[in-house]
């Protein structure tokens, strides 16, 4: 299938809707989608205001903007497939299903967190619900994911591996020799690209000679495509298709969505060094979520059907907030859990101190080297 | 030189001291050598329209231009090593890397490129660059963003190391790294970027590679670091002085390539009893070979080991309380000067 | 398992010791493991159809195909990364890189991802990956192919780090790695491949990882090596008798992360003098690490300060004349051995 | 410029040479191209013979087979063009003129070798000559000859870079960064991918899932061809054509060159384990040397002027071994000379030893640590 040439945004307030009557599981079907997306907003607009409170330290990287795009590839994922993202990855956990209060419990940094208060915001994960992280090195996770997939095929499972990436990051070796892996062993990956216009303060255009990225796919004989990434639909649409070329065909592709980040690059970004006010102004009065609130209305949707998706959204955000402030801070006696696997202690016994299990005495005795 | 024509301020003979944040005076000496000499220029992430992640070069790109003062797609490795070439040609490039943590992607060209460079060619050509990066942890960064790599670095014959710990040393040593015809590892340190102290303003100020500090005369006991790790040490300096009556000499070793270890050691033949001190891991970190060395010139002279302390050897987790346990604070720093001491 | 049946000799259970090579000992410890466990499966560049650059890995292709054995492209970045996300999902990948040298390119994801991933995920996912190279210089392979990285590796929280010796580790710790839930950097060393010496058939033989080996039990003086600095350390130790009278006991590290301290500083309380010897540049390396450990850990029972043996400072020069020079030869072990006993 | 797909290769023992009568300029230009090329043939077969004998260490890389594309694509540079290599250098060496003296004196680890003995058979360079190296980690050399042609561009120097690599090299992640960057700075580089269908023992098919790389060059908008790598005037011309792109008008480009090593990766190696006897006696059927030849004879050229070209360059080899042979071992005292730059002994004086200014205690009195 050749890559074919899209053009870099085809944005519209109205949205088309399949014609004849719509049936009530649609409906309900994409309330449940617009409620997740409006569950990410939510989330991201109270992680900015608790990261302002000092109750989430650390980079804190925001979604809103992004929703659309977020929630139509996840919701294409079938149980088995598994997720790996970088460090933008609030919405994609909510989106996969990770409970809010064990996403905000970690960014506070609690027990209960979804990585137990040690990963934080760039580093959530879930494996139970095939979302394998979450990682903070530009690309880093391009080789990991690209290995999850190999797996996949030395299992015989009948899956496929999403993994998302910055516009910036295809800039990095790393995308180059994952993709050549995965064109060459013919791999169950779909890289999704989410072009966000910027990688920090640095355009596209200023970053990368071929700034259309679905093109470099070509580089490898494998399939790359263009999509909207705003557009829900057809987020849903290419995602479902790639991953299921994926998953049956074992043929890996290359989907970049192009959207929109409406905050900085993290909480600490004004985000107004690098663009202006109307550029962003422009992208919101075609706010993905918005769109898909139209979209709802002119299916037949209710008024107060939305207005209660909408509130629903922010009840668990409220819900998540009350969670993460009443679960506890790790165990400080836990510094040193889980760097190293079950009976390592044995094999550092006669390392200490100066050994993770040494750590006790190091951290709260005092001292190494004693 | 266009630039110096319209920046005229710029080119008086300056002289004094100002006081000034660690980020501004790194930013005065890269202002400085570019006024100075016309091949040197900035590269990296963010450098220009963003005016550097940390903001060390706000205002470099208005007065440079995008030509010297270059930004760079996320490809440290493609730009290190170019940094690398432009060198070999007697261009002077200043490489910013955001953090030296991702550095770990261009380890080859540093490594195997810009380290190797004279030797192995004979000595018939150099590589003057000049890579600059804060290390450090705190802020909950975690564990991809919070490690202090410099012993492997300062472990690696070609290169030269250095690693302030305070505004003049910044300036001073980023203006010797940036006149070095050797490749020169400048690690910043994120806490520190925003510390302020005094600052000479003449632009023939420099800091000589190759000489530790005394940061803090004593004669108890000689406690030995680099970087923020100086700050931590400084503080716990005092802290011993009030509390406790102990009067500690603070090394700061300003290199870690070459290592002034005839400072440290005078220092110790002193005081007879030592502590090393850094944020990173200990094992096979940069006080193990301080403590290595200080046994071997000091054998006779030690009262006591020399004790070493470091981050804990984790990777740094998330939650704020755990953070703060695994850092070397000034707790467990002054708690391993008493032990030294023999005073618990 | 087809494999199995195809090669009914390997299932039968085997005992007693066999002579044989470094390289057929480890080779012989891939055989067994992936006999043992499907998930076992090796890839890297060249170990299938060209049987491994050093041919560590011949037959193997033959014997379990190209899903097993997979021969990559030129990527380490990329197949150390798949061999990460392989092993996230439960498989037990062994990633061959060429030589230690190599892994420079792919540090990223031995330090950034593969030592992270457990503790940064809050123990809900391992990575049981083992990462095979041979370090080690010699043969003039000159600068950027003649390295010992094995301290950096063993200050980072997250990894194990092995490095036998001798053909009978060799497949024990290789075994023992490759069994681990933890990642396992097993460093293999270039000169040791062709070494010959007994080892265990029995297919369950497996070296813990973390316990040190008296590779030579002695009295006077305690050296401490690892990989081919072992090797060397031994002949010397067999000279010392000879020659000099002293019975130096030969403490062999096998592993440098857990490091046994236990049986180093137990050698070192009975003989009270210590010589540490390494392949690679010692400022920073495992040597310092070693020392400062003993300094702390006999500081009692020392009679002479810790000695330290190892590469000249300097990438490594293609002369003949110069490479031999530069190695830490058995004269110059021998010379630091006699002075650290006052014998100079 | 668009991609074209060009065959794969096209052989032919017969060489189209310009109608008409050739004059002796240019019979004579052919002759000393000839010449290069018997010198590389007869310095590799002779390297071969001394590392059997035990006079040359290390890797050595020998590239018989390739005469065509070297001597071709060095013709095409100017004097102030710069070249940059991998490993596989001598002939890249002989063909930019730097002494076969100097290469085999060199190779012998030798005093008056042109990297005074420290490099070795990877590692050749004459700065004074525009060779920058002979470098020996895969695909390394490729961001420093960008930050090469980078700094040209600085210096507003009219002249560009050709930078070798081979065909195993354009998998590696620091292939991507470099050409994203040249694209993007538009920087004056030509990246000569010298494809000789293996890197070691893996065939471009089983390494790359683009075996065509010139078609990589699309991935960041930047021309690419292909060329039978065999035919020095094609190899000749493309590079000609290419540099001055380079240099006039900033467009770096990639060529590359199909072509054939006929030994092993090194001399170590027999090179039969991933390839048939046939497959190589194939390709010695078409020798690009006597190609040369016939196009010299049908060209005009005496067979005695032929048979002198390759006596004088049987004897250069006999000579540039005498020379070697000749030259002393580097100064033992000298172990730590070159490090670092002049001046740097003060700098180093209070860490000694241990320091490379303290190597001559360090290795000759023994010892460190004292
Ligand atoms: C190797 C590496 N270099 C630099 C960084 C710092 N950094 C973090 S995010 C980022 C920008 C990434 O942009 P993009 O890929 O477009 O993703 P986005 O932030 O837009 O989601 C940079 C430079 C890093 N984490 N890793
Ligand atoms: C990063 C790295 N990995 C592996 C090697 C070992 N190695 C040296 S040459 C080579 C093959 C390169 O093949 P190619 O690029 O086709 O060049 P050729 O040898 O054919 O000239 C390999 C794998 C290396 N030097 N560097
Ligand atoms: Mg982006
Ligand atoms: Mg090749």
């Amino acid at each position: 299938m050749p890559s074919t040439r899209t053009p870099i945004r085809k944005r519209s307030a109205s949205v088309e809707v399949a014609q004849g009557p719509v049936s009530a599981e649609a409906i309900a079907s994409r309330l449940a989608r617009f409620e997740q997306m409006c569950l990410i907003r939510n989330f991201e607009e109270e992680a900015e205001r608790q990261y302002k409170a000092a109750r989430i330290g650390g980079y804190c990287h925001l979604s809103s903007g992004q929703e659309a795009m977020t929630v139509g590839a996840v919701q294409a994922m079938r149980e088995h497939d598994l997720l790996v993202t970088g460090y933008r990855c609030h919405g994609f956990a909510l989106a996969r299903g990770v409970p809010p209060q064990a996403v905000m419990a970690e960014l506070f940094g609690r027990r209960d967190g979804c990585a137990h208060g040690r990963g934080g915001s760039m580093h959530l994960l879930d494996a139970g619900r095939g979302f394998l992280g979450g990682w903070g090195i530009v690309a880093g996770q391009l080789p990991v994911a690209t290995g999850v997939a190999l797996s996949l095929v030395r299992q015989g499972r009948t899956a496929a591996v999403l993994c998302e990436l910055g516009d910036g990051a295809v800039n990095m070796g790393a995308w180059h020799e994952s993709l050549n892996l995965a064109s060459l062993w013919r791999l169950p990956i779909v890289y999704l690209v989410v072009n966000n216009e910027y990688g920090m303060g640095t355009s596209v255009q200023r970053a990368s000679a071929e700034p259309e990225a679905f093109r470099r796919a070509a580089a490898y004989r494998m399939h790359g495509e263009r999509v909207d990434g705003d557009d829900l639909d057809a987020v849903a649409e290419a995602t479902q298709r790639l991953l299921s070329m994926a998953r049956t065909d074992r043929k890996p592709a290359v989907l970049e969505a192009v959207t929109y980040r409406y905050r900085g690059h993290s909480v600490a970004d004004a985000g107004l060094a690098y663009r202006t006010r109307e550029e962003i102004a422009a992208h919101k009065e075609h706010d993905p979520i918005e769109r898909v609130a139209e979209s709802l209305l002119q299916m037949g949707a209710q008024e107060s059907e939305i207005a209660h998706a909408r509130e629903r959204a922010r009840a668990a955000v409220a819900e998540a907030v009350r969670f993460a402030e009443q679960s506890p801070p790790p165990e400080l006696s836990a510094l040193a859990e889980g760097v190293y696997c079950h009976g390592s202690d044995i094999q550092f016994a006669r390392m200490r101190p100066g050994s993770p299990f040494g750590e006790q005495e190091l951290v709260f005795d005092a001292g190494l080297g004693r | 030189m266009s630039a110096v024509e319209e920046m005229p301020a710029m080119t008086e003979a300056r002289s004094g001291v100002e006081r000034m944040t660690y980020r501004e005076a790194l930013r005065l000496a890269m202002r400085e050598e570019m006024l100075r000499d016309e091949r040197v220029f900035l590269m990296g992430e963010e450098v220009g329209l963003f005016e550097g992640a940390y903001k060390v070069s706000a205002g470099l790109l208005a007065q440079f231009g995008p030509d010297r003062v270059r930004d760079t797609p996320i490809s440290e490795e493609g730009f290190v090593g170019a940094g690398v070439g432009a060198a070999m040609l007697g261009e002077r490039p200043i490489v910013e890397i955001m953090t030296l943590n991702f550095l770990l992607v261009a380890m080859d060209q540093v490594v195997n490129h810009a380290a190797k460079i004279r030797a192995m060619f004979g000595g018939e050509v150099g590589c003057p660059i000049v890579i600059r990066t804060p290390g450090g942890a705190g802020n909950q960064l975690t564990a991809q963003h919070s490690q202090s790599f410099e012993g492997w670095f300062a472990g690696t014959p070609g290169l030269k190391v250095v690693a302030p710990s305070n505004p003049a040393d910044a300036k001073g040593l980023l203006k010797a790294a940036i006149r070095d015809d050797d490749p020169v590892l400048v690690i910043e340190n994120l806490p520190i970027y925003k510390e302020k102290g005094e600052v000479p303003l003449d632009p023939e100020f420099v800091v000589p590679i190759g000489r530790a500090a005394i940061a803090r005369p004593g004669k108890d006991i000689t406690l030995i670091a680099h970087s923020f790790a100086t700050v931590r040490t400084l503080a716990v300096a005092e802290r011993l002085a009030q509390r406790h009556g102990v009067d500690a000499e603070v090394v700061d070793l300003r290199s870690l390539r070459p290592l002034d270890v005839e400072t440290v050691a005078q220092s110790v033949a002193k005081t007879n009893r030592a502590v090393c001190v850094e944020e990173g891991w200990p094992s096979y970190g940069v006080t193990a070979e301080l403590a290595a060395r200080i046994q071997s010139a000091c054998f006779d002279d030690l009262d006591a080991p020399v004790e070493r302390v470091g981050m804990a050897e984790v990777p740094l987790p998330y939650a704020k309380n755990l953070e703060l346990a695994a850092m070397p604070g000034e707790d467990r720093i002054e708690a391993a000067v008493l032990h030294t001491l023999g005073r618990t």
